[in-house]
């Protein structure tokens, strides 16, 4: 299966719809340590990112581009989600919009796609990993990825998402120092970050709309 | 959850509407349709020659901000979803709308979301030559300022940066003198507040924290997040004390100073309340000597109907001081 | 219970001494330390030449009366304890004290209890040479009103008396005029209110109504009364149509009727959610082809933190239009 | 024993005693046909007509007239009470007292005090037998007095305070057309009115004031 822009397209969806499935969840981790808008916030930005892809379709004749695709949705997410992960999402779509500018993704480019995402969300939230954000999930999986080589770019995908996973779950015992949630101080501890799972979630539906080629 | 709401998703235009058809003498909403970006502008447009100047962030603390657009405070409000910082498409022509050529400023609560929102809606009203400047309010003081946070939490303290630094635009300082002043008052004012019950966002159906019958949740911020500690719940000599001493060290007020004493309700607590925490905090303050020279009581940065309070204290020099008293004609603020 | 009091038996007097603080420049409490009656006045006293005005009433519902005190509206307002009368020997000094020769008006709300105080103390003062008169606020159309019951109960349509009557004894009437414009305000103004949760008084300790997750009270009144009945929660346009309905029917409102809007809220209710009320009861008076000409939205006449609104509706005329424009300078209502 | 003035001023000891310990009570029965304030309207004034009674010794020399303790009752009532029961406690016992204008009460005494605390109730509320207030415990009480005859005015109390008794009680399945819970229309029906409740607890008072002299 190719990563192009049809995967792109199938990325989109199945992350609206993991987001929607997950929305209760996301706001209920906000709740603990944050202000219960997280869910809400990506679900609100991912409605419109599908309806926006809906009626932008494909160009005619020539072959879209995987940068195409993340570039729409990199604008809608920052035009719509608010909060701190609206702009931080947005730019993290934006630069690897950036590095996929391309008609498919071979394992380089899907390396160089997570690790732009990760320097834009870098850049923009001062973040730096462990202080319970989603750069602690974003972090291991640009690391995995970069590790995985071969020549299979889903399997990059699926040890990023298997990493964001895990980093997520690793948040549990972290302080904030970043983000609402540090707030909270020693009280953020022993409760998992928001945007660290959101990130899990959206890594896995890349991961499920490759899957979903493949099986066609 | 019982709300006077038709669809929770649909609370802030639908509020927003109806803030537009009370008060259309002051002030007009654009973009409710949905088809433009949602802010509040003043009903007569910016004032040419002025400094303008726009705030905004999440929804849920009415009457901040949009209450406060008008002759002597805000040119622009932009509304956000509830406790959700606005989007920079909603930010930038806010900041257009108040540009008649001397530049505008904007205010902005310090939380991650508005910091980067406002950020990105900077840079593409400066793309369309627009000079803009921007102030960070943070004065809670339950939070930790330091380099390695997000530092303080900007809270009712916000009121008086707007009110001082409009009266600034309105008497015709210029961009940089106007934030300056801005910037002393975010400087010279601390704010410390407490829940007694949480609130409940639309949209989410139940409360932002479980409190017991018999607690009290101090050093909340205003968007439903627990506080820094929970205490058993106590009188309000004892609780003004707690919000209070750490507004009052942190600021390092001396004997002799004169300060604005603004108790602000969260929104679900009785103004008869709220004036039984003012005069323990007033008492408090003038046994350290401190004179209360101005006074604020009422609930005008909310967190939903949160029941709580919240204790600022905003040292005053001369200057402050009469732009404090100089007229304000808004929905919310009046005199 | 939670509340941000100290002893709750103290709960009047430690608000009154709050709010004397916090309006030093607008308003004077006398009584505070318990050697006199207590009731509020202007700072500067009474206006030489001009006919008084003194309201009165339990107490939980600020910032009614006290926060109405100042020119273009009351003399002396007289607070009771919480949702108690005050009594004759507080009333009788107030009216006194409003008195500059040209006779007094009392505003009473139509309670039993309102209404028999203040008759005592009307003949106490009358002993002293004060002229009063009296009017009966009754705007409440949840209760039926007939020979045989109390009759309807006063409740948020008490602002619009007290702002109206207020501007035209300021512009010099004589008391008999002034009596006949608030009457002429009374006989044109109707309210109906709705709680969402009850209230709960300080020395009692719990709610003062129980109200199931899912169940509103519709025909409230403003003392924790339970309602005429008991709906199923509903959204804000249903819940709208159910007070504004009965409202403008009692009040028999016509195509091209001119009103004044006003949407009160109880104390707990977040002012967001009054703006969508007063959107969709202006809809409905727009449906009938009347004009909102005037609107307040906010929380005047409130049941301590009672969650929950109320919705009013006052017949204009050009004068009434007028006086309510007029200028207003008290801690609660400033223009 | 004699209803003398000693025996006014017992009654208004057993009086507050009795607010006090029914005090919630009271409390309740208002919060479920009024607002919730009678028990702590009386409670506040018949502890103030105790201090004022304590500051207001019987002068010396001279012996003390029941009027003038019951005057007494009444003004600091009026002054400490508001609410409807204020002034209507106020002027029952402000006609009282103008009927006891002397040493002791003999059988048509108190007969005559209890008659004239009815009208002033009546007078002041405006508000005559079945409408559910106090005066359904006050109207049978004076009829039972009326009809004891005999000479002892003790026996006279016992059964105006026993009427009273029964006379609130029955006032549970009326329909309010006066006072607080008129409001209420039909749901006022199956409560018992708090003010004839505590009309009941002040006439029982007074019987045990004589009853206490008795058995000292
Ligand atoms: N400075 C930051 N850098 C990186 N991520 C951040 C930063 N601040 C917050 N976040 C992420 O954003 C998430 C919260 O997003 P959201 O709830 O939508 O916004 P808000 O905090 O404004 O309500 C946090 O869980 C965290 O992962
Ligand atoms: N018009 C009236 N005539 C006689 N008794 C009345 C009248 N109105 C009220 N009451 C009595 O007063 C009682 C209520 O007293 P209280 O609760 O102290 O005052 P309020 O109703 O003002 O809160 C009622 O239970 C009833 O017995
Ligand atoms: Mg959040
Ligand atoms: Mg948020
Ligand atoms: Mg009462
Ligand atoms: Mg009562």
């Amino acid at each position: 299966m190719a990563l192009d822009a049809g995967w792109a397209r199938r990325w989109v969806a199945e992350s609206a719809a993991a987001i929607a499935a997950a929305r209760d969840d996301l706001t209920e981790l906000d709740r603990q340590i944050g202000d219960g808008d997280h869910g809400a916030n990506l679900d609100r930005g991912f409605r419109a990112v599908v309806a926006k892809l809906e009626a932008t379709p494909a160009p005619d004749g020539e072959a879209e581009q995987v940068g195409a695709v993340l570039k729409l949705v990199a604008t809608t997410l920052m035009s719509t989600v608010g909060g701190a992960s609206g702009p931080l999402y947005g730019t993290a779509f934006l630069r690897a919009s950036k590095a996929a500018s391309r008609e498919a993704l071979d394992v380089s480019s899907v390396v160089a796609l997570l690790e732009a995402a990760l320097e834009g969300i870098e850049a923009r939230g001062h973040a730096t990993p462990g202080e319970k954000t989603m750069v602690d999930a974003w972090q291991p999986a640009v690391e995995a990825a970069a590790a995985t080589g071969g020549d299979d770019p889903v399997a990059v995908l699926r040890a990023a998402a298997d990493a964001a996973d895990a980093g997520s779950t690793a948040t549990i015992p972290l302080v904030a120092t970043k983000g609402r949630a540090s707030y909270l101080g020693e009280r953020s501890a022993g409760h998992e970050d928001p945007g660290a799972r959101s990130t899990a979630l959206l890594l896995r539906a890349a991961v499920s709309a490759a899957d979903a080629d493949d099986g066609a | 959850m019982k709300k006077l709401l038709d669809d929770p998703e649909n609370a802030v235009a639908d509020s927003l509407a109806g803030f537009a058809a009370a008060h259309a003498d002051l002030v007009e909403v654009r973009g409710l349709d949905g088809a433009q970006p949602l802010f509040v502008t003043r009903a007569a447009g910016a004032v040419p020659g002025k400094v303008g100047l726009v705030s905004g962030g999440g929804s849920g603390h009415e009457p901040l901000h949009a209450g406060f657009v008008g002759d002597g405070m805000l040119d622009a409000a932009v509304p956000g979803a509830v406790f959700t910082s606005p989007t920079p498409d909603q930010i930038a022509p806010a900041l257009q709308a108040a540009d008649t050529g001397r530049g505008v400023l904007a205010i902005v609560k310090n939380y991650t979301g508005d910091v980067l929102n406002f950020e990105t809606a900077v840079e593409l009203a400066e793309a369309e030559d627009v000079e803009v400047a921007t102030v960070v309010v943070n004065d809670d003081v339950a939070v930790e300022d330091s380099l390695y946070t997000a530092g303080r939490r900007g809270v009712a303290g916000t009121v008086a940066v707007e009110k001082i630094a409009g009266a600034a635009a309105a008497r015709g300082d210029d961009l940089a003198a106007v934030t300056a002043v801005a910037q002393r008052v975010i400087d010279n004012v601390r704010t410390m507040g407490v829940a007694l019950a949480a609130c409940t966002v639309p949209h989410v159906g139940k409360p932002s924290f479980d409190l017991g019958d018999d607690e009290i949740e101090v050093g909340i911020g205003i968007h439903g997040e627990p506080g820094r500690h929970r205490v058993p719940a106590a009188t309000a000599s004892e609780v003004t004390r707690l919000l209070l001493e750490p507004v009052a060290d942190d600021l390092g007020l001396q004997a002799g100073e004169r300060v604005l004493l603004f108790v602000n309700g969260m929104g679900g607590t009785p103004l008869s309340e709220l004036y039984v925490v003012y005069g323990r905090a007033r008492s408090l303050l003038e046994q350290r000597g401190v004179t209360v020279a101005r006074s604020l009581v009422g609930d005008y940065v909310t967190s939903l109907e949160m029941q709580g309070a919240s204790v600022t204290v905003l040292r005053l020099d001369d200057e402050l001081e009469r732009l404090w008293d100089a007229p304000v004609r808004t929905p919310a603020l009046h005199w």
